[in-house]
């Protein structure tokens, strides 16, 4: 019995303790097991991996039921039979050479193994033979027994061969009596190779087209704790080599595994299914192989941006497009926010903010509509000014010189505008100051006011005088009118009196916003100024990208007179408050006590006179809110943007971006912050309330958030923080940058020149561009009746030439001298190529970015050569004649036969302008290179009977052919040969005044009612 | 003899030779003399007496925390070499290598194991610290075992604390600079300590930035790759190495001292 | 419910929460007489019954449920780190429980004269430790696996953004258990805090045994007997050790401010930065002038309270309060001793002096580093 | 019991009826046919200005006027193009292969005849030119590839055709600007013009109910569901409202 003494615990009571726990236990480990195995990617494998056997399945069923409808398969399938029977025919010999063929494997075998015993005997002999004859020793016959063995080795080499070449006998015999069966087969299984790879693949996924032994070999790959050998079910992912995330120190390797669940990404025909089995869109683009941006090469993350190395769909850090979607992610998906990775996924409407980092120097990007869109509209609304990002370094400033503001307008104009530009122009790119968010209680509005009233008086003092000729002519409005709408002036300006309440922003939307929207510019300028300014602009602001149109005075003044009659009378009745002195020495003095201690503000502001504050005070207030900016302004040259650089915006960390109160209405994100900031810029001077409500910060009038506000839609908003999101400093290597050539850089640098100059706005490249053409078809029913305006090839024709090939076009001497000089080239035009004062460094820029868009880099180029005497030129002769070229085109002066509605380019001026090269390219079908233009290909007998040709076109045309090319430079050189005046703006002029010209128009009283 | 004749295949492997080698005494020890043997023959059984105090079985009183806090370094042991085979000390990998421990290793729990069996070891420590205090077991005779429990409590937090450096996040880095700041301002070894400008001849000042104490510690003016492999050898190698010492001094103590304390 | 969430949040405020922690502590671990007789009055002894416990785990647990519903609560007490701090919160609580209430029946059975509950009569009372122990801590160590296990499995370790040596999270914090520490930092130069004061706090536990050399009344859970010993402890281990690494954890937000659990981490939070030297209070206050250019004699004043504090009390007290003390420890113990507590006591010291007289440092010798 | 008995014969026979007759219009009946009439006052087409080229006006014995409308006496509308646009019963979907016969179009006195034109897919499209001039044919699809060419006097003849189907776009001369043609291009055979007294027949249809579009270049479109078989589908077409001048 001691040995109950020495126990405490009921043995049984532990055993029951132990058994629980031990159950607990396993239960544990059960649980652990079926966590690792149960991987949430799994279930998306599982589900893909049956629409991947469905769609095969289809795709099978049809290319079988495609191959029994084909006759070419049927037929080989028979022949196949066929020449199986004779196969059978002939076993018995086949079998003989069966037979033969194991026999000489057999001595091929013996007689290999005799060589190679003995090569390696006589490669011993030989170092033994070697080291003899060194003289250090070794057997004395070495030399012989060499010998004997070379004969030996050499026999059963030739042994060896001659078995060899008997194999090769008897299986040429055989191969002969296959051979019907092997071509049939090869030829049936071209035919079939879709198919067999169809099949291939489906064994590979589909378990009931499996072996058996594949079958089983498919389930137990997929066995718990087996799964880490060689699953089905796995991870994928891409290491992309060459790109890192970003660390602050070292860069580590990209790794993306995002394909673990989109299955389907790189793989098409899974366009149509729910996400996350999707197709990636446009797969030739994107993600394809083939593409300029294969999966393999860039991953996911690169463009994405998001957690690559996440195979969860929270730790992938995705990010919802909205509300809802965030909504429906937190229930279906358990999904919320991943603040711990400093780039989550980029929401949908953002994506493009990927592009950018690749793809900064091209305007706009193509297939990135929402990120070009964003570039236009920081470049439009000036961000560049007070924001300082590399791209737009050398752009002048955005808005208009003031340094001769008082001849321009006035004072109360002035100050109205400044004030609340909207209430003078409603579409007006100039932002809002004044009347935001924390600066509108009474007591603001009274100090705002001051302010205004002392900047306006400061650009007034300094403004210095402009000097117009003085001409006055009396202006015609409806001339005016018909000049505003045909010269082209649309291609930058608007005249929109009401706000569009349909306005759609794009790029080619913003294109006809270049200069401002001509309205009421009665309420605003002088007329001496308009007139000098219409008639030069750089003379007021050599800056400005308003070019000279080479308009006569009384054209100017017809100009002026139409849109100075135009006045906003609201406008014009609101008051202007009066000078508040006590507010003014405010405003001063707390610029003063910058400087100064507070008596000795008191001190100067006494010894200031009104004028003196007021000014002072204006240019505080000028530096203050950084008009100068954007603006020319007296006494501000050279000074700094006030705004924060955004060259690398977009990779700011979020704990940079200071959301104040608004930490529960805005979510944390860096692109809800931006939108918030363009959206509201003042906005994190405010306080919320839950009532949607909110109070305003305890803030000093200077310390307030000056960033103004542009009145963007919300499609504007979005577009800039697309931009603002590229704006990172990811460091791409050059290897997955698009290539550096110097053609590349031509071509980006002659796109954003041409953005920021707007020549789309007239002319259109490549489908891009030609937003004039909604004013060429207002003036076409100014002018010809709306029968004509909904024409759109006529619309084109009247409208800026298409620009598409130009670099292949038009010789570059000329482009150069022409760009300089401009003159008349098009006869029916109305609309006028400006003069701009590009330096011939800018032009030069233009024509290599024409030359390098279209492949070339020549500078120099052989003259064309020809002679008057050679069939050529008198074959182009007879076939301009028998196209008629004469019925559109000027020769000389030679007056087109038709009217002026169909004419066309001066044929004279070709052989300078144009090159031959692409004469020939235009000629053989002019509509692929200018869709929609009026030129036909000319019609060239090259196909017909020579005697036909002979007979009706005459030997020399004859001579050709036969020869498409040679054909169609004859009519180059027959423009070569022709001789006669270059400039025939003249006879056009006189042609139209009394002609007209000559459109098709439907009379309203042809109905003969007019009731309606 | 002749009723028992059958034995069964195990019966038959616990009366072999090689089993009786390994397993002195074999079988289920089920009268006195066989418990006691089973203790005393067992290299790892023998860290107890044969024979205890009653209260000190009863888990009221012990709590179980010290030999918990053995067995989880047991299970830090293991799981902290198996983590060893995917994780490497280096900046450029050693925060991926953690990610994929969670996304993509087979049985990559171990990192979560590693991680809270490290804070419950550090609880356990504290807790079977705070007992021995509780039932006075420090005093004499025990009280230098008492101090080499001390040793092993800092041990612990060591090793804690330079695990926590090894995922390379922010968490980790900046938890490990704001404890290593602290060696900055060590007296007379940090560079910005009381009296480390006294540690100079002439204008040759001993205690630098680069040569103080948190220098020593993380490799390097700033928390960077060479403060990740020391911090990484100290956690694998060093720190464990010097626990498993004052560990064996320990136990051996506990029972050389007199074994669990009982009332006079 | 708002209210309630209000009132936590305010008395979360360590000037409350540590006042009352400090006011009430001697009453619930009594280290004299007096106190123990307001102990038993106050009927604070109930606290060890077996009652209280259940209601208390129960409240705790009710509190961490309600707490859970809150955005910000939940935020900072799920945050994967500070999950073994709450967990820690229950068992500290729940083993001083057991401790207190096994020590209560011990001295109980003192007072009535009977052996404490553990005493047994070698070796007759001797258990075998197959399998009595052995099987018990077998079961014990698949429980505490499984649930590690379990633990593991339903929590993630964190993990968040790689490293970034330039760019310092708000609030950085060092590992839980060093935040006691960390709050030091609010109150001591990180030489003290970081250095001097975890070295002493090592230092001293490791004196204890030396400083407490009697044998008796050890092998058993019991207070009475030892019960400064076991309040002075107390008094380290849960309120300037536990308590300091909860405020830290829980309750320290972005610029290390102060938040209550239920309160969002505004990092535009301000707590008005005004606080001055003594050296300060004195010439610059007091004498109504500027700052002497001598470092002694601008710290003269500083020095001498502290040296006052750490050389003219010691003896003081040796002569007054703890006489008795002295004459049991003898003077090298009794140094240690008191100068190690006085040192102790120093942490709460600056923590009022701060917050009654915005006092910053005592000495203030920046161009050595030297400040206290 | 009688009363139920005779309900049932009834209902018996109603149904007979019904198969009987939905039994005869789809097994035998094929075309659909109309007329397309103007209501309202119409228009006189005014007399075009072909002096620009001599030919023009040498070719033509009446001077001619514009043909945008033409109205027999009954107001029956000339050069509309009717055509099936979708089917109810699906069963156009299919394959058609194109009419063997080319369809002509014929520059004739500077005018195109005819004026509108339906061709199928794939179908030959014959450009004639029986004027003596140049002309040059400039068609203007959207989703076919655009042509322009120039057909000299010599050339009497020239072949085209087009790879998808298109609703009708425009077909102009650049050198005589009043010449104007519409072609629509549709990838199945059932399609018509309407002739001089405004009718059009539509045959070979299977049957069922189709949805049939009559389009003019300048009367707009009009749709309707129309049966296999029923009578005639009419359209009539009035003066388009035309967006006051602003």
């Amino acid at each position: 019995m001691a040995d109950n003494q020495e126990r405490h615990y009921n043995i049984l009571k532990l055993n029951r303790a132990f058994a629980i726990s031990s159950l607990v236990f396993f239960a544990v480990w059960i649980l652990v097991f079926v966590y690792d195995f149960q991987r949430p990617w799994k279930k998306y494998q599982i589900e893909f991996r049956k629409l991947e056997i469905e769609k095969i399945r289809q795709d099978l069923y049809a290319e079988s039921a495609a191959l029994e409808k084909n006759s070419n398969y049927n037929q080989l399938v028979e022949e196949l039979s066929a020449a199986e029977k004779k196969l059978t025919v002939r076993q018995n010999e086949l079998d003989e050479i069966v037979q033969q063929l194991e026999i000489l494997d057999a001595e091929l075998y013996k007689n290999n193994q005799l060589y190679q015993f003995a090569k390696a005997d006589l490669d011993v002999l030989k170092y033994e033979y070697e080291k003899s004859q060194f003289g250090h020793g070794g057997s004395e016959n070495a030399g012989e027994e060499y010998g004997g063995l070379n004969i030996h080795v050499n026999k059963y080499y030739l042994d060896v061969q001659e078995t060899e070449s008997r194999i090769e006998t008897v299986k040429s015999q055989e191969r002969k009596i296959r051979k019907y069966i092997d071509e049939a087969k090869n030829s049936l299984t071209t035919l079939t190779r879709e198919n067999s790879l169809l099949k291939r693949r489906l064994t590979k996924v589909d378990p009931e087209a499996m072996s058996f032994a594949n079958k089983i070999g498919n389930i137990v790959r997929d066995l718990p704790v087996i799964d880490f050998i060689d699953p089905y079910y796995e991870v994928k992912q891409v290491v992309v080599k060459g790109l890192e995330e970003d660390l602050i120190y070292m860069g580590m390797p990209k790794v993306d595994r995002c394909m673990t669940c989109h299955v389907g990404i790189d793989k098409a025909g899974f366009e149509d299914a729910p996400q996350p089995y999707k197709t990636h869109p446009k797969l030739d683009f994107i993600v394809g192989p083939s593409s300029a941006h294969p999966l393999s090469e860039f991953g996911c993350t690169s463009c994405h941006a998001g957690r690559g190395r996440g195979t969860r769909f929270y730790t992938t850090a995705h990010s919802p497009n909205d509300q809802e979607t965030a909504h429906r992610w937190e229930k279906e998906l358990g999904w919320e926010p991943m603040h711990y990775w400093e780039n989550p996924m980029l929401p949908k409407r953002y994506t493009e903010a990927g592009c950018y980092k690749c793809h900064s120097g091209n305007m706009p990007l193509k297939e990135a509509e929402t990120l070009s869109l964003g570039l236009s509209v920081f470049e439009k609304a000036g961000c560049y000014a007070c924001h300082q990002v590399d791209r737009w370094n050398d752009l002048p400033k955005p808005g208009p010189s003031l340094y001769h503001l008082a001849s321009k307008t006035n004072k109360d104009w002035t100050y109205k505008w400044i004030f609340e530009p909207r209430s003078f122009r409603h579409n007006t790119w100039m932002p809002h100051f004044f009347k935001k968010g924390n600066n509108s209680d009474p007591e603001d509005l009274k100090r705002t006011e001051q302010e205004v009233l002392a900047m306006t008086e400061y650009l007034f003092s300094t403004a210095t005088p402009y000097k117009t000729a003085n001409v006055d002519y009396a202006g015609d409005q409806e001339k005016g009118r018909v000049l505003v709408n045909s010269l082209g002036c649309k291609g930058c300006h608007q005249i929109q009196p009401e706000p569009d309440s349909e306005y759609d922003p794009s790029v080619d939307a913003i294109r006809t916003e270049q200069g401002p929207n001509l309205i009421s510019l009665g309420s605003k300028v002088n007329r001496q100024w308009l007139l000098g300014w219409l008639k030069n602009p750089y003379s007021y602001h050599p800056d400005t990208k308003m070019p000279n149109l080479r308009l006569s005075d009384q054209e100017a003044a017809d100009i002026a007179a139409y849109l100075l009659a135009d006045k906003n009378k609201t406008f014009d009745q609101l008051a202007v408050p009066s000078v508040n002195e006590s507010i003014v020495d405010r405003i001063s003095a707390d610029f003063l006590s910058q400087l100064l201690r507070q008596d000795q503000v008191a001190r100067r502001l006494e010894d200031m006179e009104i004028s003196e504050k007021l000014n002072y005070a204006g240019e505080k207030l000028i530096g203050n809110y950084g008009c100068y900016s954007c603006h020319n302004i007296a006494g501000f040259e050279g000074k700094k943007p006030i705004g924060t650089s955004l060259n690398v915006e977009g990779s700011k960390l979020i704990s940079k971006l200071d959301f104040a109160f608004w930490h529960d209405e805005i979510p944390h994100t860096k692109w809800d912050w931006f939108y918030a900031k363009v959206d509201k810029p003042e906005t994190f001077d405010l306080i919320p309330n839950d009532d949607g409500t909110y109070a305003v910060k305890e803030l000093p009038s200077l310390d307030k958030s000056r960033m103004p506000h542009y009145g963007l839609t919300d499609k504007e908003i979005d577009a800039l923080v697309t931009l603002i999101m590229g704006l990172v400093k990811d460091e791409i290597p050059e290897s997955k940058l698009p290539e550096k050539t110097p053609a590349y850089l031509a071509v980006t640098k002659g796109e954003r020149f041409i953005h920021t100059n707007n020549c789309l706005g007239c002319h259109k490249i490549d489908g891009e561009g030609g937003a004039i053409w909604t004013a060429t078809a207002a003036w076409l029913g100014e002018v010809a009746g709306s029968e004509n305006s909904e024409d759109i090839s006529l619309v084109q024709s009247f409208s800026p030439p298409l620009l598409n090939t130009e670099g292949r076009k038009v010789q570059p001497d000329w482009l150069l001298d022409w760009f300089q000089n401009v003159s008349m080239i098009r006869p029916h035009l109305q609309v006028r190529m400006p003069s701009y004062d590009f330096t011939h460094q800018e032009w030069n820029g233009v024509i290599d970015y024409f030359q390098s868009k279209d492949g070339l880099s020549l500078t120099y180029e052989n003259p064309h050569s020809f002679s008057q005497a050679s069939n050529s030129y008198l074959a182009g002769q007879k076939v301009q004649e028998e196209g008629a070229c004469i019925n559109c085109h000027f020769y000389g002066a030679m007056k087109p036969r038709q009217d002026a509605l169909t004419w066309a380019p001066n044929l004279v001026l070709t052989k300078e302008r144009l090159r031959p090269d692409w004469l020939i390219e235009w000629f053989n079908n002019p509509q692929s290179v200018m869709p929609g233009t009026k030129m036909p290909a000319p019609y060239i007998p090259v196909d017909e009977p020579i005697n036909d040709v002979i007979e009706y076109w005459g030997t020399e045309v004859a001579t050709f052919v036969g020869d498409t090319t040679a054909m169609l430079y004859t009519l180059v050189d027959w423009m070569w040969g022709l001789e006669g005046v270059e400039d025939v703006s003249a006879i056009v002029k006189a042609h139209i005044e009394s002609q007209g010209y000559g459109f098709i128009t439907e009379d309203e009283d042809e109905w003969e009612d007019e009731e309606w | 003899m002749a009723e028992q004749t059958k034995k069964s295949f195990l019966e038959k492997a616990a009366e072999s030779q090689v089993w009786k080698s390994i397993f002195r005494g074999g079988g289920v020890p089920r009268n006195r003399r066989q418990r006691m043997m089973s203790v005393l023959n067992s290299v790892f059984l023998h860290l107890h007496p044969v024979r205890l105090p009653k209260h000190a079985v009863k888990l009221k009183f012990t709590w179980c925390m010290g030999g918990l806090s053995f067995f989880i370094f047991l299970i830090l042991t293991i799981s902290g070499i198996l983590l060893m085979f995917y994780y490497r000390p280096t900046i450029e990998y050693a925060y991926t290598d953690i990610i994929d421990l969670a996304e993509q290793v087979p049985f990559g729990i171990m990192r979560e194991l590693h991680r809270w069996g490290a804070h419950a070891m550090v609880i356990t420590v504290w807790l079977h610290m705070f007992r021995v205090f509780m039932t006075g077991s420090y005093k004499p005779p025990r009280e230098f075992n008492w101090t080499v429990g001390v040793i092993l409590l800092l041990l612990t937090l060591m090793l804690s604390f330079t695990g926590y450096l090894l995922p390379w996040d922010q968490l980790a880095i900046w938890a490990i600079t704001v404890g290593s700041n602290m060696a900055r301002a060590a007296p007379f070894l940090g560079h910005e300590g009381p009296g480390a400008s006294l540690l100079a001849i002439g204008d040759i000042n001993f205690i630098t930035m680069a040569s103080d104490a948190r220098f020593a510690l993380i490799g390097g003016r700033f928390m960077g790759e060479a403060a990740l492999l020391r911090f990484y050898v100290l956690h694998c190698i060093g720190l464990p190495f010097i626990i498993m010492i004052f560990m064996s001094i320990h136990f051996w103590r506990v029972r050389k001292d007199g074994g669990i304390s009982t009332p006079v | 419910m708002d209210s309630f969430k209000e009132i936590v949040n305010y008395i979360s405020n360590p000037t409350i929460l540590f006042t009352t922690v400090v006011l009430v502590f001697p009453f619930i671990f009594p280290p004299s007489d007096w106190f123990e007789k307001w102990h038993r009055r106050l009927g604070l002894h109930h606290l060890w019954g077996t009652k209280f416990i259940v209601i208390a785990m129960l409240g705790m647990v009710a509190f961490f449920m309600y707490g859970l519903g809150d955005y910000n609560f939940q935020k900072i007490v799920l945050k994967p780190d500070n999950v073994p701090i709450s967990g820690l919160i229950f068992l500290v609580a729940f083993f001083t429980w057991l401790a207190m209430n096994q020590a209560y029946k011990n001295d109980e059975r003192l007072n009535a004269g009977e052996k404490p509950n553990e005493y047994f009569e070698a070796p007759n009372d001797k258990v075998l430790v197959w399998p009595d122990l052995v099987y018990v801590e077998l079961i014990s160590l698949i429980i505490a696996s499984a649930f590690l296990l379990v633990w593991s499995i339903g929590l993630p370790a964190p993990i968040e953004e790689p490293a970034n040596p330039t760019e310092s999270p708000n609030p950085a914090k060092a590992p839980w258990y060093f935040l006691g520490l960390q709050e030091m930092l609010v109150y001591f130069d990180p030489w003290m805090a970081g250095v001097v004061i975890p070295s002493l706090i090592l230092v001293g536990l490791m004196a204890i045994p030396y400083i407490d050399r009697n044998p008796e009344n050890s092998g058993f859970f019991s207070y009475n007997r030892r019960r400064l010993a076991i309040s002075v402890f107390m008094f380290g281990w849960l309120v300037l050790w536990l308590m300091l690494i909860i405020v830290g954890t829980f309750l320290r937000g972005p610029n290390w401010n102060i938040f209550g659990p239920f309160e969002y981490w505004d990092i535009h939070k301000l707590e008005a930065l005004t606080n001055i030297n003594v050296s300060e209070i004195i010439y610059i206050k007091w004498l109504n002038k500027g700052l002497p250019d001598s470092i002694i004699i601008r710290e003269i004043w500083g020095i001498s309270i502290l040296l006052g504090y750490f050389l003219i009390l010691p003896p003081l007290l040796a002569k007054t309060f703890l006489k008795d003390m002295y004459a049991r420890l003898g003077s090298v113990r009794y140094s240690v001793f008191i100068v190690l507590i006085l040192i102790a006591i120093t942490l709460p010291i600056k923590m009022y002096l701060r917050w009654m007289f915005n006092l910053k440092y005592i000495i203030a010798i920046p161009e050595y580093f030297f400040n206290f | 019991m009688v009363w139920i008995y005779t309900e049932e014969i009834v209902n018996n026979n109603i149904i007979k009826i019904l198969i009987l007759s939905s039994v005869l219009t789809f097994g035998f009946a094929g075309d659909i046919q109309g007329k397309i009439t103007f209501d309202g006052k119409a228009p006189k087409m005014k007399l075009l200005r072909m002096d620009a080229d001599p030919v023009c006006v040498a070719n033509n014995e009446v001077a001619p006027r514009k043909e945008w409308l033409i109205l027999d006496e009954n107001n029956g509308l000339k050069n509309v193009l009717v055509f099936v646009k979708e089917s109810s019963t699906g069963s156009l979907a299919g394959d058609f292969n194109p009419t063997e016969n080319p369809a002509v179009i014929d520059q004739n006195g500077c005018m195109y005849v005819p004026h509108v034109l339906g061709v199928m897919v794939g179908q030959k499209l014959d450009i004639l030119n029986s004027d003596g001039t140049m002309h040059n044919i400039h068609a203007l699809p959207k989703v076919n590839k655009e042509f322009n060419k120039a057909m000299p006097r010599s050339k009497k003849r020239m072949t085209v055709q087009f790879d998808k189907s298109e609703a009708p776009f425009k077909v102009k001369c650049d050198v005589h600007p009043w010449m104007g043609a519409f072609i629509g291009v549709f990838d199945h055979p059932y399609f018509a013009v309407t002739g001089d007294d405004g009718s059009y027949v539509i045959s070979g249809l299977e049957p069922g109910v189709y949805v049939i579009e009559a389009w003019h270049e300048k009367l707009g479109s009009q749709t309707a569901n129309v049966t296999v078989g029923d009578s005639a589908a009419n359209f009539t077409f009035t003066k388009p409202k035309k967006p006051k001048k602003k």
